[in-house]
């Protein structure tokens, strides 16, 4: 039998909860004895596969990249995990919610910008209208908040999954 | 300025007679002027009555201003009262019909059925409505005013009127229904030297002007209700709290008190007797939340009106940490009556545990909108039908809403209900104050939820966080439905979260907040489904948002 | 000699004496029952929600900070139910403004963090509120931010109760309910609060802080000084 | 010992302080007081300003802060300047499905003023109330205190144009 097949995504959040997954240490070794690891931004695959098992999401939903992303994540994923506040809550990404994107550009990109001030319109992503945590988006299984997770968490909820467990997430709080 | 004609005069009553002779009229007109009426120039008509009466040479005619006659949708109203004939829509420079039919009138008429909208009807708290003047204390206690208080204090003990008020089965009638009797033992018994009797006049729930109605019309019945409740109860002082909203109902009732005081039936030594009680008048502020009775006392303290928990019920410790009777303005506007009639008499009308009388506000799409009493127990369909004529222009009938925000939307298949106390509870409404707003198929059901949770989250004080909070994410929901961009899910959550709320939220306002949801759902599910999953609103009511937009 | 009630709290006997609340014989008993608004050594209101508890024979439940025991009663303070109710009305605090805890001067020094922990709340389901609240800075020691508070009326009491300045109050109604100073003026500008910081000290979670603390400094120490300012004044009579 | 208090003078001579002492001096200048003197300044004054909470406050011996907490919760009180015309719309449950929705959004178009607010040349505002108890004139509204009962839109906006 093949081994799961576990894969990472970092939609609008800072990556400290992938730092944190690191932190696991030896742990990581572990883990990825009993899985493969099939997509992440901490190795180098173009394209999130079909038939992915596990996969943590960090980071909020805050653009249509992020939007397109997800839904493709959740078609290819059987168990998707919230990984960390941002996913959860829409944490730190959130807090432009109660401004409104148009202000929001106007102070970041023309207010502040002394030389040739404008709202770039097509190199980046365009912005949804509120960030939101990815289960206002799509199903989502497994919840892990944390700002970020400690990497104990992750590694108890991991071994679950992957031993084919309900993960325990006791423990796990909002911030730290 | 040229002189009045003595006719003119417009407040007295028998604005002829008693200039000329004090003989009784031959004839009178009453001329209704509550608020509904008087927003259309009622009182013109009084003046322009009685000046045509006068250059008709009428001087054995009585034009009387009058409290409701009830049927405010033909409003103004003016009878007649010896014939029992009614003008309605009259106009001020359209009054020569009225002055024509008083000179028919004979001294051997008799009062004519004046259809099934009356006829229908049993007056008790209601009874001198539209036929006294409310700012009269004579023609009150002509009617049999104050016969009740007088007996009270010189025939009975606190204790046998307590006895007679509970034996007569009366129910608080601003919404729960608590025995009043037994609320009335409760306060007498509370440890404690100064005791308060409180009227609740703080009428909020949208579509209900019962009690504006009783007070416009009959203030001096109020006060006898309160002074009778204080003896039973050991007060001697109280207070009416009355919303701001109701000017008239207040100059009225300012009125009323200071006739009342000056004759000796409210202050020191009443009936000349060593009983004490007096009146002050508060007004209420716009805050719907007010009506709930810890919230009322916070708010006569001069606090922001917010609740807080019972017990301590305010029968043991309520107004300034005193024993505090606090009854609605219906409740105490029946008690007159019952001590006057018996209270076998009162436990006869009804049905089951639900006794007496029930005065209803009907509104909405029905046609003959206005005030009515009946007996408890007679069906939705005679009152909406037979008394409320039907809905306008023949639409179909959908859905009767009772109880205020509080309550619940009964559909077509209840109408042969009889209305009581406990019907209306098992169908998952509420009897509330007693406003009936009919609803036909111009109204979407989804849309009438939404309404009512609008209402709750803006009036919630924001004391408790299931109430402050919970309110709004349900309005949330709710708007999600109508636009159509919810999903089975949003639905569930709406129904848990209902739930949570209603058990958790610390006064009534919260705890009843989701009960418009619950009894929609339950009739109206399909309403519900058409926006979620057809993404249509059956009513057309509803603004959906394009799929294009959405996707 | 006041009289002893005994009855029982999640099948669990303990006495308490006349005038006692439920939740101060639970707390005598090491009986955790969740709360924000409570604190002792100022009145009970009764307004978060949390404590409530199920009393056997009556049909609603009740809050523990404010139901007085009696004898023979049959209280239950934890159930799957109530755990629901306390996880939802957690949740709705949560939702109501801007939490954001990893930018919160409290974060892990918060009670509102501590409860959802302890609730297991891992997520909220219910629509966010997100509305634009400010944040008062003006003050020479403390800011309050009002995206971080929950209405537990902690300052309000204890500024009033104990201080007896009476600088905080609230005002509008429902969701637009706000802590204010004077008459809604700058705390900064305030005539009559003496800056003695125990509205600070109070505050369950970050919306009154210390200025100059960074983000999970804001650690209050919370000094025991409202249960002895309730002695002295028991012992004065007061 | 009470520390002796002495109540504060009236902010101005104008004679309208008189009619709000007179009211807190018939509610014994005591805190309970507080809902009626707000009640009798907003009826002198139109509506109320920190200088008449302030007063009102010293007065009864309530802190400013309750003073503006009190003020605040009730809907009725107004801590603004009204307009020279006022307009009520009911929104009671008769009136919301006999269009009250429809009135608000016709004085909306026709005279860009929503609820609350007062129109840009001061001349209205347009306030809502919870149901006035007229709701057998569905939909009802007040114009300057005088109520107008099933109303048409075009002729509202007509009439709050002419004044």
């Amino acid at each position: 039998m093949s081994k799961p097949r576990v894969a990472t995504v970092w939609l609008d959040g800072c990556s400290g909860c992938h730092m944190s997954l690191i932190d696991m240490d030896e742990r990581i070794l572990d883990i990825f004895e009993r899985a493969d690891l099939v997509y992440s931004p901490l190795v180098d695959f173009k394209d999130y596969p079909e038939d992915v098992d596990v996969c943590l999401v960090e980071g909020a939903v805050s653009s249509e990249e992020d939007l397109h992303k997800i839904k493709m994540v959740r078609e290819r994923t059987k168990t998707l995990v919230s990984f960390g506040d941002c996913a959860v809550t829409s944490n730190v990404p959130g807090m432009r919610n109660p401004i409104g994107v148009a202000p929001l550009l106007d102070r970041a990109y023309r207010e502040n910008v002394t030389l040739n001030p404008q709202i770039p319109s097509e190199i980046v992503p365009k912005l949804l209208p509120a960030s939101t945590p990815v289960h206002r988006v799509v199903k989502v299984d497994v919840f892990l908040p944390g700002c970020p997770p400690s990497a104990d968490l992750i590694y108890t909820m991991l071994d679950d999954l992957l031993a084919g467990r309900v993960p325990d997430v006791a423990g796990s709080r909002f911030g730290r | 300025m040229s002189e009045m004609p003595a006719a003119a005069r417009p407040t007295r009553r028998r604005v002829i007679t008693e200039e000329i002779n004090d003989e009784a009229p031959r004839a009178s007109a009453y001329v209704c002027e509550a608020a509904s009426c008087m927003s259309a120039q009622a009182h013109d008509i009084t003046l322009r009555l009685g000046e045509r009466a006068a250059e008709a040479g009428l001087t054995d005619v009585m034009i009387k201003r009058v409290g409701c006659l009830g049927l405010c949708a033909a409003g103004p109203l003016v009878e007649i009262a010896e014939t029992g004939q009614l003008f309605g829509h009259v106009k001020p420079d359209e009054v020569e019909g009225i002055v024509k039919a008083l000179k028919k009138v004979k001294p051997t008429d008799t009062r004519q059925p004046q259809g099934p909208f009356f006829e229908k009807q049993l007056r008790v708290a209601t009874e001198n409505m539209g036929r006294i003047d409310p700012e009269d204390l004579d023609d009150y206690i002509e009617r049999g005013g104050y016969e009740a208080l007088k007996r009270v204090l010189s025939e009975m003990t606190s204790t046998t009127v307590r006895d007679e008020i509970t034996r007569s089965g009366l129910r608080g009638r601003g919404g729960a229904g608590f025995p009043t009797g037994l609320k009335w033992t409760t306060v007498a018994k509370a440890q404690g030297t100064q005791k308060y009797v409180i009227c609740n006049a703080d009428e909020g729930d949208p579509g209900a002007f019962m009690d504006r109605s009783v007070l416009e019309s009959d203030p001096f019945r109020i006060l006898e209700g309160m002074a009778i409740a204080a003896f039973a109860v050991h007060a001697t002082e109280g207070y009416i709290y009355c919303r701001a909203e109701y000017p008239l109902a207040v100059a009225r009732l300012r009125t009323a008190i200071r006739l009342a005081q000056r004759a000796g039936y409210l202050g020191a030594g009443i009936a000349e007797t060593s009983f004490n009680f007096d009146v002050q008048i508060r007004l209420g502020a716009g805050a719907f939340v007010c009506g709930e009775e810890t919230a009322l006392i916070a708010s006569v303290e001069g606090r922001r009106g917010t609740p807080r928990p019972r017990p301590p019920y305010p029968a043991v410790q309520g107004l300034w940490d005193c024993p505090t009777l606090i009854n609605n303005v219906e409740t105490l506007a029946s008690v007159p009556t019952i001590l006057r009639k018996g209270p076998e008499w009162y436990a006869g009308i009804g049905v089951g545990k639900s006794k007496g009388t029930k005065v209803f506000a009907l509104a909405g799409r029905i046609v003959n909108t206005g005030l009515v009493e009946v007996p408890m127990g007679m069906t939705l369909r005679e009152i909406v039908y037979d008394i409320g004529g039907g809905i306008v222009d023949g639409r179909p009938f959908k859905a009767v809403q009772t109880g205020g925000p509080s309550g619940g939307c009964i559909p077509a298949e209840f109408l042969d209900m009889s209305v009581s106390y406990e019907s209306l509870i098992e169908l998952g409404s509420f009897m509330g104050s007693g406003g009936l707003i009919v609803m036909d198929d111009t109204s979407c059901m989804v849309d009438v939820a939404k309404y009512f949770q609008d209402f709750c989250r803006d009036e919630s004080c924001g004391k408790c966080v299931p109430c402050r909070v919970g309110t709004t994410q349900l309005y949330m929901l709710l708007d999600l439905i109508t636009r159509g961009e919810a999903t089975m899910e949003d639905l569930a959550q709406l129904e848990r979260l209902a739930g949570i709320i209603q058990r958790t939220a610390l006064c009534g306002l919260g705890q009843g907040a989701p009960n418009p949801i619950f009894s929609t759902l339950r009739y109206f599910r399909d309403e519900y489904l058409a926006h979620i999953v057809d993404r249509v609103c059956p009513a057309g009511v509803c603004t959906i948002t394009p799929a294009e937009v959405m996707a | 000699m006041s009289t002893v009630f005994t009855f029982r709290i999640d099948g669990k006997d303990v006495a308490g004496s006349e005038g006692q609340t439920v939740m101060e014989v639970a707390e005598e008993n090491g009986i955790d029952i969740p709360a924000l608004c409570h604190l002792e050594g100022i009145h009970d209101r009764g307004a978060c929600r949390l404590c409530m508890v199920e009393i056997a024979g009556s049909p609603k439940l009740a809050a523990a900070c404010m139901t007085k025991i009696t004898e023979g009663m049959d209280v239950t303070a934890h159930s799957e139910l109530l755990l629901e109710y306390r996880r939802t009305v957690t949740e709705m605090m949560f939702v109501e403004r801007n939490h954001v805890c990893a930018v919160c001067v409290a974060n892990n020094h918060c009670e509102l963090q501590d409860t959802a922990e302890e609730l297991g709340l891992t997520h909220f389901d219910l629509p966010r509120i997100s509305p634009k609240v400010d944040i008062d800075a003006s003050h020479r020691l403390f800011a309050i931010d009002h995206n971080r508070c929950i209405l537990c009326l902690r300052c309000v009491r204890v500024c009033d109760e104990i201080e007896g300045a009476h600088t905080w109050d609230i005002m509008h109604r429902g969701l637009e309910t706000r802590v204010q100073t004077d008459m809604g003026i700058p705390w900064g500008e305030s005539t009559t609060c003496t800056s003695c910081g125990k509205c600070v000290q109070v505050c369950p979670t970050g919306a009154l802080f210390e200025k100059g603390r960074a983000v999970a400094r804001g650690s209050k120490t919370r000094r025991p000084f409202l249960p002895w300012m309730k002695v002295v004044a028991e012992e004065r009579g007061l | 010992m009470p520390i002796p208090y002495t109540k504060p003078p009236a902010p101005s001579d104008d004679k309208r302080w008189k009619i709000v002492q007179t009211r807190m001096r018939r509610g014994g200048d005591r805190p309970a007081a507080l809902i009626e003197a707000l009640h009798a300044a907003q009826e002198a004054f139109g509506y109320l300003d920190s200088e008449a909470l302030n007063f009102v406050g010293d007065t009864l011996g309530v802190p400013h802060s309750r003073v503006y907490g009190v003020a605040t919760f009730y809907s009725f009180f107004t801590l603004k300047p009204q307009g020279e015309h006022t307009c009520v719309v009911c929104t009671g449950t008769a009136c919301y499905i006999n269009g009250a929705k429809d009135i608000l959004a016709g004085l909306d178009r026709a005279l860009h003023v929503k609820p609350k607010e007062t129109t840009a040349n001061g001349k209205l505002s347009v306030l809502t109330a919870r149901c006035l108890g007229a709701c057998s004139l569905a939909p009802a509204v007040i114009v300057d205190g005088n109520v107008k009962g099933k109303v048409n839109v075009g002729e509202l906006v007509a009439q709050l144009e002419a004044m």
